[in-house]
């Protein structure tokens, strides 16, 4: 994983500093885009952090909500680091992006509290716990401590949208099978008034209560990334 | 002189560590500031929904939390927290906290709303760890069940009647679970003897 | 004689079934013989050449196992080291003078003129088998080595005399002190003639029919209750159709040209006396249907699948005609049927999980070492893998990397000491250059004599510099 | 160890697979005997479903669906499903349970002998995870063939038999389910055994349980299974039950428990699942223990009535440690 960020390192950094060479390479914010999406997805390919995304993501709301949070965490950590890049001593490095990102993670979580209470509430120990989720870290060690700021902007943009996908893909097929919904209790999120799910089955729907449950994440989290291989075997 | 500039080297990196804190220590004391109102809103909002889930809207003063008592309950040796509600200073409900020790698995949590003319103004569950799609029927948003208590007291039905309709109660039961609606429905009953021995703390 | 069941019991293996034969069989001589006198022997005969029955066609030598002519006749082509000889019915024999045998040395070499090989299976050289041990034990192996087997039975059933004839030639030669014979239990024939012939101080044990107790190691556990191998307790170990060649050979000084052999067929068991180098289809007559084209040599469990063509050698001890059906390979259901019957107590279905691939350090920890390929796990398993040969070949690849690792290693010490030579010349001669250094700057020479020191050296230079320039002026044109 | 084994007895997994069955035949005729077509209607369900699924997890797979079909380990599967299940369930519950142990535990896991869980206790345990309700409606007395045919398959295909219009009142826990709450409740053990005791186990589910057993020990004697996994659950289920008796003041009624829900079709069909369970006769005990002391402990102090599956596939999930353990006990011994 290391590795694949010192690449992505030293390719962004190329197409940056010549032009000529740029235009034989694809366009390395698109490269960026595209790894942190799909390529180098934290959850289906790095395979990091799926203590909180098998967790809390049994409707898509949940999944919705920890995913922007995460995905805040990660841009925010991404660009702390990579501003303040010049002072990280190689000795102390790690105390300093734990102090960023539990910083940024209280701050998103005092914010939630605030804003979003409901959904705060509903993800619980999960918000605080995003400080251990290793994707964020790995992030901070491997690109944003050595690229310039919007790069680092971008790819930690990528990298959270990549984890909060997933979770609302894993989020949503739960709801839809267990409960039959589809984001259902978006208002929780937003503070409006309620807003009918995306998709309703009907009250008469009998879910199976086993997606919902921590077992049916494990088996549908291991199909998704099934198909995830799927598609990418057949890009390849 | 090796030490030394060691000492210094080490320091730098104290300086720093010590920076990078303070700034987000700072950011961070901004944001609380900034949201402690909010978030203590948010909160007081929530206890007064739950409250008043188990009252009806028209008879209380706002806020629910204010008038917060403990009392020790002697058959459970243990203390409930009970809520006294007021409309126009005077006392017309409570809510008392409740505890289902023997649920199928693990104790259920709940609130148990008390009219003054002694009749269950409604029940909520709020903490329990009952079999999924089972014995989860408890919940308000999952079955109209727990609204079965809404205008029972002690008197109506009879006490031998506080029970499951299979053991010749009143209450129905749930298909395969029968634990659950008995536990919960015991607690109630407990309650309300509960209540029925302070009562005329709150009425005088 | 001292006669008894010994109790001990291997563990797991296959029962045995008894089945009827009749008596030993001749074939009708062969037409043509082809020997084939292995990669090493030099051949002292040639094409053209007319050779007696008995008569040697290689040079005796003690590393390999000499080959003598199984009928007499024309030697009609030599191929490959392999002989062929075009018959002239009459049958005639070559006479080898009456030896003198006083020693084991020279048993070793009479015995190595003769061509005498181990007969159970395995074919080891019976002079380079005495040389390698001086035993206290002499286990005489009675027991067949595979269930569909019935050679050595059939042998001591008809010429037990002769057996225990050799069974003292043996004794003689080897020098053992005590001798135990291994028979299993259901042979109830031979076990009778061996009690009518045995001396007293002979111990006849009767094992367990299971198979794989024929296999050295094993008998002589069922027999001594001793474990550990035969080397470790001082005994050496003959079949009994060795031990009839050896009679054979010393009494009437004829060399191994025959051998016993079972033929297995669906309805019927019989046992030939076969020349040596007899291609299997001149057996015809002995079999009750047309010979297949692939048939199984070695036994039900161990064998291997050979062609109607093949030509009997010393080895051969079975024919069976009765192929294994093809069945489709399924995947492994864990049964446990496989750990159950193996004799050594492995687990070859978790050993069989690691062979695809070969994660050499599982199957080291599972001790694959052990295997005896004795395929019982292949009988038993519902799923019909074919584990014995998954074993062998894992045995063989693990073999491999062991010897590749210890090349490795070797070059890798090979490499570190000219590593080492090539610093230490390197620190000594830094120690003399710097000594020297020393000795220049220690004052004593003062900075005049430096100065002369210089001039001389450029001077040095100087006269050679043209010379140098000349050459490459030379060389450019 | 002295099993020496005749060369001559033709083994092949089609063959195992048919000697379960065969063994199986009696605890299914005791409990249609007492509870009716229902029974029959849910093997067919799921046998057929299982059938259909393992043919089309073999296309999938790009296999030929008919060889898959030829080793019975699907129709074993499907017919313990059917088994777990209670009378007279909604159709699609049987179909759902063989689709989740055809498609989830074996083939993603790569087909016979690859599937690390019991497919028969993955698919049970899926649907009594999600459908807890309609899992838990049993027979509360044995009809016997009262219900007819035509009833039953209204009652599996629509739900409710019209002509008995008590359904309600017909329908309730098992003994095992009664024990529990009774325990629970704490109710006193004579009060308990009143109620759930039988003749000698739990009243009704002691004679499939019988059954069960007998068919249990003539496959012991067929050598199809080995004694080690049975003697180790039922061993230590026992010990467990007796254990409690001794030092825990909740009741509990032992011969319910012994005689009672899927104990028996546990330890001799369940658990000796050869796939699944550990692969020497070390670890066996020690996969057998493990699940008969999950057993007692998902009883006991567990949310679902009867333990069985989730004993089984939890201790399925020790079964690789239990290997690993095996060859180092192994290692041990030899050094």
């Amino acid at each position: 994983m290391e590795e694949t960020g010192n690449t992505i390192a030293a390719a962004s950094t190329d197409a940056a500093t010549s032009i000529k060479t740029s235009t034989v390479k694809p366009n390395p914010w698109k490269t960026l885009l595209l790894n942190g999406l799909w390529h180098n997805n934290p959850a289906t390919v790095q395979l990091l952090g799926l203590c909180p995304l098998l967790a809390v993501s049994n409707s898509a709301i949940n999944g919705l909500g920890l995913g922007i949070a995460t995905a805040v965490t990660v841009l925010l950590s991404n660009v702390f680091v990579s501003a303040t890049k010049s002072y990280l001593l190689p000795e102390i490095r790690i105390p300093v992006y734990v102090i960023i990102i539990s910083g940024i993670v209280t701050l998103v979580g005092l914010l939630m509290n605030a804003y979003a209470h409901d959904i705060y509430l509903r993800l619980g120990i999960f918000i605080p716990l995003i400080i251990t989720n290793c994707a964020i870290l790995a992030r901070a060690e491997s690109f944003a401590s050595r690229n310039p700021v919007i790069d680092s902007a971008i790819d930690g943009l990528a990298t959270g949208a990549g984890f909060a996908a997933v979770l609302i893909v894993l989020g949503a097929v739960r709801e839809l099978i267990g409960h039959g919904t589809v984001m259902a209790d978006l208002h929780l999120l937003l503070g409006t008034d309620p807003i009918p799910p995306l998709i309703n089955l009907g009250e008469n729907f009998k879910g199976l209560l086993v997606a919902i449950l921590p077992p049916g994440a494990f088996v549908l989290f291991g199909l998704l990334l099934a198909l995830k291989n799927l598609c990418s075997s057949d890009q390849r | 002189m090796h030490s030394n500039k060691r000492f210094i080297e080490s320091n730098k990196h104290g300086v720093v560590l010590a920076c990078f804190a303070v700034v987000v220590a700072t950011a961070l004391a901004f944001t609380q500031h900034l949201t402690k109102d909010r978030i203590h809103t948010n909160q007081v909002v929530r206890i007064q929904n739950s409250l008043a889930e188990v009252l009806p809207d028209d008879r209380y003063d706002l806020p629910l939390d204010k008038q917060k008592i403990e009392l020790p309950d002697s058959t459970s040796n243990k203390n409930r927290t009970i809520y006294v509600i007021s409309k126009n200073t005077v006392p017309v409900a409570v809510i008392i906290s409740a505890v289902a020790e023997n649920g199928y698995s693990g104790s259920i949590e709940m609130l148990v709303g008390i009219l003054a003319d002694d009749t269950v103004s409604g029940v909520r569950i709020t903490k329990h760890a009952e079999t999924p799609g089972l014995g989860d029927a408890i919940e308000a948003q999952k079955s109209d069940w727990i609204k079965s208590f809404d205008g029972k007291s002690l008197a109506a039905p009879t006490e031998s009647r506080w029970t499951v309709k299979k053991q010749n109660g009143d209450f129905d039961q749930f298909t395969g679970a029968t634990i659950t609606p008995r536990a919960v429905i015991h607690e109630v009953k407990n309650t309300l003897i509960f209540y029925q021995s302070v009562r005329q703390q709150f009425y005088q | 004689m001292i006669f008894y069941k010994k109790q001990n019991r291997i563990r797991g293996g296959l029962q045995f079934e008894t089945r009827d034969f009749g008596n030993i069989e001749t074939p009708p001589l062969p037409d043509a013989v082809n020997i084939d006198c292995g990669n090493e022997a030099e051949i002292t005969v040639s094409p053209g050449q007319q050779v007696l029955t008995g008569q040697p066609l290689t040079k005796p030598d003690n590393n390999v196992i000499t080959s003598h002519a199984s009928v007499s006749g024309v030697i009609t082509s030599i191929d490959k080291q392999v002989v062929s000889i075009k018959s002239d019915r009459q049958d005639t024999r070559f006479q080898f003078a009456k030896p003198v045998l006083n020693s084991s040395s020279d048993y070793q070499a009479y015995f190595c003129k003769m061509g005498l090989i181990g007969m159970g299976g395995a074919g080891f050289p019976v002079h380079q088998k005495i040389k390698s041990i001086t035993p206290d034990t002499l286990l005489i192996n009675a027991a067949e080595c595979d269930p569909a087997i019935y050679c050595d039975e059939a042998l001591i059933q008809e010429r037990a005399a002769e057996i225990v004839k050799g069974i003292h030639i043996a004794l003689h030669a080897t020098g053992a002190k005590n001798c135990i014979i291994g028979i299993e239990d259901n042979k109830t024939k031979a076990i009778e003639q061996l009690q009518k012939h045995l001396p007293v101080n002979i111990e006849l044990v009767q094992i367990p029919s299971i198979y794989p107790s024929g296999a050295e190691q094993s008998l002589f556990y069922l027999c001594t209750g001793k474990s550990g191998t035969l080397k470790d307790n001082k005994a050496i170990c003959f079949n009994v159709a060795t031990c009839y060649a050896m009679h054979q050979a010393v009494d009437f000084c004829r060399p191994l040209t025959t051998r016993i052999l079972s033929i297995v067929q669906n309805n019927s068991v019989r046992n030939i006396e076969a020349r040596i180098g007899t291609s299997l289809l001149t057996l015809q007559p002995m079999f009750d249907q047309p010979l297949p084209e692939k048939v199984i040599c070695g036994g039900k469990m161990m064998g291997v699948t050979v062609n109607k063509n093949h030509c009997i050698n010393k080895t051969t001890n079975s024919i069976l005609t009765t192929e294994k059906p093809a069945q489709q390979i399924l995947p492994c259901i864990r049964c446990g049927a496989c750990e159950e019957i193996c004799p050594e107590n492995l687990m070859p279905q978790q050993l069989y999980w690691h062979t695809s691939p070969i994660n050499t350090d599982q199957l080291q920890d599972l001790t694959l070492h052990n295997c005896i390929e004795c395929a019982c796990c292949d009988a038993v398993c519902p799923s019909h893998i074919p584990l014995a040969a998954l074993f062998n070949a894992a045995k063989s690849q693990l073999e491999d990397e062991k010897n590749a690792y210890q090349k490795a290693e070797l070059a890798k010490s090979r490499y570190e000491k000219r590593l080492n030579r090539l610093n230490s010349q390197a620190t000594r001669q830094r120690k003399q250059l710097d000594s020297k250094t020393a000795q220049l700057s220690d004052g004593k020479n003062s900075d005049a004599e430096k100065k002369a020191l210089i001039a001389k050296a450029l001077n040095r230079k100087k006269s050679k510099t043209p010379a140098t320039d000349k050459s490459r002026n030379n060389r450019s044109l | 160890m002295d099993t020496a084994l005749n060369i001559h007895n033709p083994s092949s997994v089609a063959r195992t697979m048919q000697l379960v069955l065969f063994a199986l035949i009696p605890g299914t005729l005791v409990y249609c005997y007492l509870f009716g077509w229902g029974v029959l209607i849910n093997i067919a369900l799921a046998v057929f479903s299982a059938a259909l699924f393992e043919a089309l997890s073999q296309h999938l797979r790009k296999r030929s669906p008919a060889t898959a079909l030829a080793d019975y380990s699907a129709v074993v599967t499907a017919v313990l499903i059917a088994l777990c299940l209670p009378p007279l369930i909604p159709w699609w519950i049987p179909v759902l349970a063989s689709g989740f142990a055809m498609l989830l535990a074996k083939h993603c896991f790569g087909g016979i002998g690859n599937n690390l869980f019991n497919p028969a206790m993955v698919g049970y345990a899926m649907v009594l995870i999600s459908f807890p309700t309609e899992l838990s409606v049993w027979l509360q007395q044995p009809t016997g063939l009262s219900i007819s045919f035509i009833e039953s398959l209204h009652a599996v295909f629509h739900g409710g038999v019209p002509a008995i219009p008590q359904w309600d009142a017909l329908t309730g826990a098992t003994a095992l389910d009664q024990h529990r709450t009774m325990a629970l409740e704490k109710a006193s053990l004579s009060a308990i055994n009143q109620q759930t005791v039988g003749f000698f186990g739990a009243s009704y589910s002691e004679w499939t349980n019988l059954a069960y057993l007998a068919g249990g020990l003539w496959l012991l004697h067929k050598k199809t299974i080995n004694w080690h996994i049975p003697v180790s659950v039922l061993v230590t289920l026992l010990a467990a039950l007796l254990f409690h008796k001794l030092f825990s003041s909740q009741p509990l009624s032992v011969p319910v428990n012994l005689f009672g829900g899927a104990t028996m079709l546990c330890a001799f069909f369940i658990s000796t699942d050869p796939v699944s369970a550990a692969a020497s006769a070390r670890g066996r005990l020690i996969y057998g223990a493990v699940t008969g002391l999950l057993i007692y402990i998902i009883r006991v102090y567990g949310a679902y009535p009867d333990s069985v599956a989730f004993a089984v596939l939890l201790a399925n999930c020790a079964v690789p440690t239990i290997d690993r353990l095996d060859i180092w006990l192994n290692r041990s011994t030899d050094a």
